[in-house]
């Protein structure tokens, strides 16, 4: 029998003259836990009032087969009962059992509720009263037209359904907040699994949580509501028609698992061939029938195409328990005929490669950020711990080099505004697992705007990162075959050339769309989609963001696609 | 009495190598005759083929109308079982059992009979939920405040078929926005100086016949809920009263206490201006010859320097320039905010001639002498001959209306929950201390902006330094009052263009709310649950520990009897107030202590002499439950002696849980939850840090038992600690075992 | 070999002295590969990096004005060079002149002088531009069968200037980009040889600094000299006559600074090619005028 | 030069300067385009032997710091081989400003006794006299434009470089090359110099 002591420390803000009633009532307590520790299984405790029906009679007697338990519990009620009737100060006893009205509607208060801290204003006549109670009676005639002109479907329209290209958490985001608004929409995906650029990610700013905490509730989201329909491996090759009336072309790749997979990973047993592992930047090697990854959504397999015509082939075909490996499978075309068009392509980080002056391709040890989010990621290569790729070596020297790519003319002309913010996380990483470890950021301006700031304040904090006001002029590999970083620091005008464990590029955002965006949509010089009334961009695929203004912005196109499919013509 | 009459069957699925590792026919024993199911039915598989068809039948047939599915996890296959009628409760004996132990093993058999016997108690305690209201009140929106973001919002919703109340406290729509002679580019080619274009917006607002607009007036109180907000229009010349569905508050920003530039010389002369200043300067037509504009960089002046100061600051010293192309302008800055497509603007002034000039400001006298810390000259130089000096200024959100005095409760309302200077890593372990001595930052002046007649006092939740911000990143508009979205600067510093986006986003998620109150469902993150919580008074002490604690402040109470009374459509279903209840009377139709309570009594406690530990593990279903989840799918060997049951958030975990399970002889308890704290990650604010509250209260109970103190833990786990679980699963089972069996052991 | 197209030729000043065997290879290799070339007639000097302080920025100008003039007569619109410094200034001067109605008239008002005159039909390339673009690799790779370079490991330096200046605008040729540059590896393979992995490809020499101030610069050239060596190379191979002459002369006051031994041979490609085309040592591929003799490529070489 | 080179700014910071070198020197127009982030001096390849570089020399232009720039030892180390321009973010020509500025201090009576511009004066000389660069003489002039003494010593040092040259047929013996128009290369070159100054 646990005894209540634990309960005497009440909620902090009950006043003094409580500690006669507190006793009395940690005695009702004891009595009530007392009868509810000798429970057996069988029937509910006690009868539940409904708060907002009609008023609940004292509980009555349970019907006939009440066995041995109901009595013990009968009895410990009506002790609980008993010992609050002889309270003072407090309701009596059948009052207490009284059930209470919508208490809001008959007796608020006029001004803001005064007395003590934790018990509301006692109801004065309210001349107020009457003018809620007609406010209230109109409003509800009123609702039921309302509905129909806001929940409604507009008539004059060829589709009301609303497309979004692109199943990262901008592209989710728009689906789930249009469904969840009442409209249909078809979700298409590229790759195998929703979750894009951000199910790759280790952790976000300012807070340091995994994004895949927020995908976990979307997907919820997705999962009970069936106005969404998801189709994956899918892209659109081109858009034709206008607002309310859109032909979109989509062409389908194969996974060659044909059907509903449950994820029950016999296939992965079944052959040793390996692929690079896409989900970790090809960095690690997978086997070639896999799930995209742990969190991937839907949970389906998918076998990579170097299997179709390999002697594992049959073995593959035999191993799946539902028969739904199928190397027939090709490319399928079709039509969608929607209202509106949610592009949500996201972004691709820009390729280090063509940024020849920092041998990207020369060194193992010198990646770009989307990497070193792998690295740092439990799920990643190394399972989490900083390594240098050359050699596994922990890397306790790292330069983090801002702007790579980005504020260019020979490169990327804007801020990917991320960037700054992203080294920031990559700095807390490599400081938070090697104590010893030194992290210099090579930056031009540090924009960590609004609340970002605190999250730079917090990172400056500590005093083995450095902030060095310079762009590094060139990356040579040293002797030791480690990368030293060559350039000017500005501050101090000493040229310097500086040897490191690993270096992270923070190479910028390019728009997904920016060299191969299908015929039929609207962009601005970068690439980044325009709005044109009937096809919106969400997220990244309409300008550098972050993720709260992507998703900001993927509600905003929500909005606008379906005032778009309702406005129709 | 409830009148649902229960028509349970299990379909003990086999696929998926579950058979291969279980014997189907003792979990079917356990099933029909231990728990007593009526019937059970087998299939390779039932989310497929005719084992699905088999189902569908039964459910639709309404001889079935609650189907244990004996299978996969309820996070797979979710949408093949959605449309079935009826309830559909999950046993996961695949991905935490199959996945997790070793096949055809004595434990593990006995874990997944468990994981039945649970589930069928499950059904046995628990029934579909009725909706608490068949139509909303009012489906009409409120938009507080007349500025820009108002207005656009009030004109989208108008333009989504929904109808707007427009409340503005001035005599006059249009708010900041109408003073500016030019605004910052907003869209491609990002650069450009706009037009100000407020008086359209104005003009369409007062002719949209969908909008009625108030001026002069503010909101006397605020009772209610989503659907059923329940108003007071108080202006000068009458009181009225209206009823809303959701409400939306842009009430923008408003100046800093310029007393704290003193620093940067204002007051010093007349040509030592503010941004704002300034810009009446500019549309007069009132241009400098040579002017210094500092963007601002002081963090304690103003909440924080933000990228809109600097796109300010450029788009003053362009104006300048474009007048008059021989005014040298000089911008002084410590970091150059101008992020993203603002980098064209930035380019733009450039070309211009602005000259960008990096430095701190160590003086700024009465002559106008700016005396600069020229970084890059490592220098300092005093600039002379200036015409004007203008400093930037931060935006204060208007979280409070400054013109009424503040209300007596709700104080702590108004402090930053976030403490915006604690170092963000702990290094070798430590815990750091804050980087600056003042944790708790000043409390905001004025009064509340809707009066909220709600228990937990009368103001909309800020977050650090006063904006009235959601502290999601992936979910920038969940608020903490269900149904009250905030959009511009009052949550957070905002350009005009960006002001109009979240206008858009703010309204969608109105009307949503709408849509979802007047279906009597949750919004996020439970969207579409019609359960809600039901309050037994009978037992009920009047304690005030669930409307003290309900992180949405959804439960008043009753003015004259103190009973705790439910706003259900202001409630997102978390359960943490049934998990605050000390008699435990507060209960959801499908989830509440009774039901939990006889799935942990239905686990079979092996005697003490089976030397078999048994380990309750309460997991939240949103974090942990996955991590363990994929903890399977990457085939993680887990401590055999667990039992685990999903909880909607761990503020639902009730003491009554814990005693239930030392009596019944479990050895050892854990509670897994998110990250809770200054960046909590709960998804419902402040589950896991309510737990490990009232956790650390059932030590002494434990002593008063003697029992050792170990044996429930609370542990953090987020979604990405799919390794991590297993071990502290693990190591767990280890302590337990050192510990020895439970002494309670029946 | 038929002839494909001809271009004025124009040799500059180092071809008369310091830079003789760049000359005789390019008039050597360029005509068997379909390359005709005649000299601009009575051609000046260019004004090179420094010329431009001596004089003022018409007058420096004036100096390309009056060769494009010359040029301009003799018909054929494109002209070649071997030379990075005459290629800068003559392209740049003659893209300034064609881009700019102003300049091009202070110009012909200047020429006028001299009764010359220049309406700017010309367009200027680089020898190693007309090598990629012109001519291509396997046109040289079937001209080299004659002589493979079997065996000899060249590292090829391709220094600043000569890929450097116009990089990116289309007036430069893009035969390649300038950070990371594969031409010269290419003509190397071509020829039979090996092209080592290089890390100072794109280094900077000293350029007129290092003729003017050679301390300030050797440690640049000593990178360069280390480099070839750890990559094992038997030549440097370099474009650039500037280059050429620098890397050669300074080798023992390297030597002295750092206490190396370097005795490192330093060619020109188009000498690599005529010895791949089998031509003659000395006539044809200048190998006599190397101040450090490449002895193993003189083994390969016809006599 | 077109305009006339405005004297020192009365204060710090003064733009006359700058908006001159913007209006008067080749790629100038786009230096405020600097957003001072280090490419260029950090890629130079003899960047230590310059005392400010060429970033620094772009804000010493901004602050109005006309003397300071002018005599500035950067102007003299430039090798000119373009790695600041190809790799400048915001695509400043830094060569031609610096090479620019250079030139303005040659002809202001900026430059440094024994330094590049007596080079470049020599070789200048050379090419406007014979229409050809003497690969002698230039050095030669340059090496006694330090005195007599200094030239002496300079020319041992590099004799032995001359004896290989020679030996190499790399070195040509007797006059110097010469252009057959000499007449019209001066002509032309005095007629270009005029329109120049007539430019003011």
């Amino acid at each position: 029998m646990v005894d209540d002591k634990n309960k005497s420390d009440k909620p902090d803000e009950v006043d003094e003259e409580e500690d006669e009633f507190a006793a009395f009532e940690r005695e009702a307590k004891a009595a009530a836990a007392a009868a509810a520790a000798k429970m057996a299984e069988g029937k509910k405790a006690a009868e539940t009032a409904q708060a907002s029906a009609s008023p609940a009679a004292v509980v009555e007697e349970d019907d006939e087969e009440e066995d041995e338990f109901a009595a013990f519990e009968r009895e410990a009620r009506e002790a609980a009962a008993a010992a609050q009737a002889n309270m003072g100060g407090g309701a009596s006893g059948s009052e207490a059992a009284a059930s209470t009205s919508q208490a809001s509607e008959a007796a608020a208060g006029e001004e803001a509720p005064a007395g003590d801290d934790d018990k509301q204003a006692a109801p004065v006549s309210d001349a107020n009263a009457e003018a809620k109670a007609k406010a209230l009676e109109k409003s509800e005639k009123a609702a039921k037209k309302q509905a129909k002109a806001l929940f409604s479907d507009n008539v004059g329209v060829a589709s009301q359904t609303i497309l979004v290209v692109g199943g990262g958490i901008a592209g989710v985001t728009a689906a789930t907040e249009a469904a969840e608004t009442g409209y249909d929409v078809i979700l298409l995906e590229k790759g195998p699994a929703l979750g894009g650029r951000v199910t790759r990610l280790n952790r976000y700013f300012p807070k340091l949580c995994n994004p895949n905490c927020g995908l976990e509730i979307n997907y919820q989201r997705i999962r009970k509501n069936p106005r969404i329909k998801v189709m994956t491996m899918c892209e659109v090759a081109g858009v034709s028609g206008d607002k309310g009336n859109y032909t979109v072309s989509v062409s389908k790749q194969p996974t060659y698992v044909n059907g509903m997979c449950d994820g029950c990973g016999k296939c992965a047993d079944a052959t040793d061939a390996k692929v690079p592992n896409d989900y970790n930047y090809g960095m690690d090697k997978i086997s070639a029938a896999h799930l995209p990854h742990e969190h991937a959504y839907p949970m389906a397999y998918v076998v990579d195409p170097s299997i179709k015509g390999s002697d594992d082939e049959e073995k593959l075909v035999a191993a799946c328990p539902k028969g739904l490996i199928d190397f027939g499978q090709e490319t399928e075309n079709f039509d969608l005929n929607v209202g509106a068009i949610i592009w949500a392509t996201g972004w691709q980080p820009y390729d280090a490669s063509k940024i020849e002056v920092y041998s990207y391709d020369y060194s193992p040890d010198i990646i770009n950020n989307v990497e070193m989010e792998r690295l740092a990621n439990h799920d990643g290569p190394t399972g989490g711990e900083v390594k240098r790729p050359s050699n596994g070596e922990p890397a306790k020297k790292v330069a983090l080099i801002q702007c790579a790519g980005s504020r260019d003319q020979n490169h990327l002309a804007y801020c990917s505004m991320i960037c700054c913010l992203a080294s920031l996380k990559h700095a807390a990483y490599v400081r938070e697992q090697y104590p010893d470890s030194t992290v210099d950021i090579y930056y031009i301006d540090i924009r960590a705007h609004d609340k970002m700031s605190n999250f730079y304040e917090r990172i400056r904090y500590d005093e083995n990162v450095n902030f060095i006001k310079s762009k590094p002029g060139h990356i040579d590999i040293g002797e030791d075959g480690r990368p030293v970083l060559c350039g000017e620091r500005t501050i101090d005008r000493e040229i310097y050339r500086e040897p490191y464990d690993l270096v992270v590029l923070a190479t910028g955002m390019e728009a997904s769309l920016a060299n191969n965006a299908p015929e039929g949509v609207k962009q601005d010089e970068y690439g980044f989609v325009i709005d044109d009334g009937g096809q919106f961009a969400a997220g990244t695929a309409g300008g550098p963001f972050d993720v709260a203004l992507s998703t900001q912005s993927a509600t905003a196109a929500a909005l606008k696609a379906i005032q778009a499919v309702r406005a129709g013509k | 009495m409830s009148e649902f009459e229960r028509k349970p069957c299990v379909y003990l699925c086999e696929g998926c190598g579950i058979k291969d590792a279980l014997d189907i026919d003792d979990l079917e024993r356990v099933a029909t005759m231990e728990m007593g199911v009526p019937e059970a039915k087998r299939s390779d598989s039932f989310c497929a083929g005719d084992g699905y068809e088999t189902l569908k039948k039964d459910m639709e047939s309404g001889d079935v109308n609650q189907a244990i599915i004996v299978g996969c996890s309820p996070r797979v296959m979710a949408e093949q079982f959605r449309e079935l009628p009826g309830q559909v409760i999950r046993a996961n004996i695949r991905e935490q059992v199959v996945w997790t132990q070793p096949p055809n093993d004595e434990d593990t058999q006995m874990m997944a009979a468990d994981n039945i016997r649970m589930a069928a108690a499950q059904a046995q305690n628990s029934e579909p939920p009725q909706a608490y209201w068949d139509a909303a009140s009012s489906l009409k929106l409120l938009v507080v405040g007349g500025g820009v973001s108002g207005l656009s919002a009030a004109r989208e919703a108008s333009k989504t078929g929904c109808e707007v109340v427009l409340v503005e406290k001035s005599d006059a729509l249009g708010g900041w926005a109408a003073k500016w002679s030019k605004t910052i580019p907003g869209a491609a080619p990002y650069t450009g100086l706009q037009e100000n274009g407020i008086a359209d917006l104005i003009k369409e607002v007062e002719e949209d016949k969908n909008i009625t607009v108030h001026t002069n007036t503010i909101i006397g109180q605020t009772e209610g809920m989503p659907g059923k907000f329940t108003t007071q229009l108080v202006n000068g010349k009458g009181d009225s009263w209206d009823v809303f569905g959701s409400i939306i508050v842009a009430t923008g920003w408003r100046e800093m206490d310029t007393a704290k530039l003193e620093h940067l010389g204002y007051g010093k002369s007349d040509d030592i201006v503010t941004d704002i200043q300034f810009e009446q300067r500019l549309a007069d037509g009132n241009i400098p010859k040579t002017a210094a504009i500092i963007i601002n960089p002081d963090k304690e002046i103003q909440p924080f320097s933000s990228g809109v100061s600097t796109k300010v600051a450029i788009k003053q010293a362009l104006q300048i320039m474009q007048a008059d192309p021989d005014a040298m302008v000089y911008v002084i800055y410590e970091e150059l905010r101008a992020h993203g497509t603002a980098e064209s603007f930035y380019r733009e002034a450039q070309e211009a001639g602005v000259v960008f000039q990096k430095g701190e400001v160590k003086s700024v006298d009465g002559d106008l002498t700016v005396t600069v810390h020229d970084d890059l000259l490592g220098a300092n130089i005093p600039m002379t001959g200036l015409d004007v000096v203008v400093i930037t200024t931060g935006m204060i959100p208007n979280s409070t209306n400054i013109d009424i005095e503040a209300a007596e409760k709700g104080e702590d309302q108004l402090k930053d929950d976030i403490r915006p200077n604690l170092p963000l890593i702990t290094i070798n372990g430590e815990e750091p201390e804050a980087a600056s001595d003042d944790d708790d930052g000043d409390v905001m002046p004025g009064g509340p902006i809707l009066n909220l007649q709600y228990r937990q006092g009368p103001h909309i939740p800020v977050l650090a330094n006063g904006f009235a911000d959601s502290h999601y990143i992936c979910f920038p508009y969940e608020t903490r009052r269900t149904g009250i979205y905030t959009c511009g600067p009052v949550r957070r510093p905002m350009t005009i263009a960006e002001a109009k986006e979240d206008a858009q986003g703010a309204v969608l998620k109105a009307i949503q709310a709408m849509r979802m109150s007047n279906q009597a469902e949750a919004v996020h993150p439970r969207v579409g649950d019609l359960s809600y919580p039901e309050f037994g008074l009978n037992i009920c002490t009047k304690c005030r520990r669930c409307t003290v604690e309900c992180p949405f402040g959804a439960i008043d109470e009753d003015p004259e009897t103190d009973y705790p009374v439910l706003n259900p459509s202001r409630c997102r279903r978390c359960g943490t107030c049934m998990g605050a209840c000390p008699v435990s009377t507060i209960s959801f139709k499908n989830y509440n202590p009774q039901m939990v309570s006889e799935m942990i009594s239905a686990v079979e406690i092996p005697d003490e002499f089976d030397e078999k530990p048994r380990i309750l593990v309460m997991a939240c279903e949103n974090d942990a439950i996955p991590a363990l989840d994929m903890a399977g799918i990457n085939r993680r060997q887990i401590n055999k002696y667990m039992r685990v049951i999903p909880v909607r958030c761990l503020g639902s975990v009730t003491l009554l849980w814990v005693k239930t399970a030392l009596e019944k002889g479990y050895d050892g308890i854990m509670l897994m939850g998110c990250k809770s704290g200054d960046d909590y990650q709960c998804h419902f604010v402040k589950g896991s840090a309510m737990a490990q509250e009232r956790m650390s209260k059932v030590g002494e109970t434990l002593q008063s038992m003697m029992m050792e103190e170990e044996r429930v833990a609370v542990t953090e786990i987020a979604i990405s600690d799919t390794r991590k679980i297993a071990d502290t699963l693990n190591s767990f089972g280890e302590t337990i075992e050192g510990l020895g069996l439970n002494p309670f052991k029946m | 070999m038929t002839e494909k197209k001809t271009f004025t030729y124009y040799p500059g000043c180092s071809s008369q002295g310091s830079g003789r065997h760049l000359d005789e290879s390019i008039r050597a290799v360029m005509p068997e590969l379909g390359i005709g070339m005649v000299d601009i007639e009575d051609w000046n000097c260019c004004g090179a990096s420094v010329g431009q302080i001596g004089g003022g920025p018409l007058s420096n100008l004036a100096l390309t004005g009056r060769n494009m003039a010359q040029a301009e007569k003799q018909g054929n619109k494109d002209v070649i060079t071997g030379c990075a410094a005459c290629y800068l200034n003559t392209h740049g001067g003659n893209e300034k002149i064609k881009a700019d109605e102003q300049k091009k008239a202070d110009i012909n008002e200047a020429l006028g002088a001299a009764g010359l005159s220049y309406n700017g039909e010309l367009q200027v390339h680089h020898a190693m531009e007309v090598l990629v673009n012109e001519v291509g690799m396997d046109n040289i790779a079937d001209r080299a069968k004659a002589n493979p370079l079997k065996g000899l490991k060249v590292a090829g330096w391709v220094g600043c200037q000569t890929v450097r200046p116009f990089a990116g605008t289309d007036s430069g040729g893009n035969y390649d980009t300038y950070e990371d540059p594969d031409f010269l590896d290419d003509i190397t393979e071509a020829c039979g040889a090996e092209a080592v992995a290089y890390d100072s490809k794109t280094n900077c020499c000293g350029g007129s600094v290092a003729v003017m101030k050679p301390e300030k610069t050797l440690h640049l050239m000593e990178k360069i000299l280390n480099s070839a060596k750890q990559a094992g190379a038997d030549v440097i191979s370099t474009p650039c006559p500037l280059c050429q002459t620098n890397l050669e002369m300074y080798q023992d006051s390297i030597n002295k600074k750092f206490g190396t031994d370097y005795n490192f041979p330093v060619v020109f490609p188009t000498q690599l090619m005529a010895v791949a085309f089998g031509m003659e040592a000395k006539k044809d591929a200048g190998l006599h005028r190397q101040t450090i003799r490449a002895e193993k490529l003189e083994k390969m070489a016809k006599k | 030069m077109t305009a006339p080179l405005p004297e020192v700014a009365s204060r710090k910071y003064d733009l006359t300067f700058a908006r001159w070198v913007r209006d008067n020197v080749e790629g100038g127009d786009k230096m405020n385009m600097c957003m001072q982030c280090g490419t260029c001096s950090g890629s130079c390849p003899i960047g230590p032997e310059m005392d400010n570089g060429p970033r620094k020399t772009f804000m010493m232009v901004r602050a109005g710091m006309r003397e300071e720039v002018l005599s500035s030892s950067t102007l003299w180390n430039c090798t000119s081989c373009y790695r600041c321009t190809v790799r400048c973010p915001r695509g400043i020509k830094v060569t031609a400003i610096i090479q620019g500025l250079a030139q303005v201090a040659a002809k202001e009576g900026y430059a440094p006794k024994g330094e590049n511009a007596s080079f470049a004066n020599a070789f200048w000389w050379s090419a406007s006299t014979f229409g050809k660069t003497d690969e002698r003489l230039v050095p030669t002039l340059y090496y006694f434009s330090a005195g007599f003494m200094e030239g002496i010593r300079k020319s041992l040092d590099n004799l032995k470089i001359a004896i290989n040259m020679l030996k190499a047929g790399r070195m040509h013996i007797g006059m110097p090359h010469t252009i057959k128009d000499k007449k019209g290369l001066k002509a032309i070159l005095a007629k270009a110099a005029e329109i120049e100054k007539a430019k003011g």
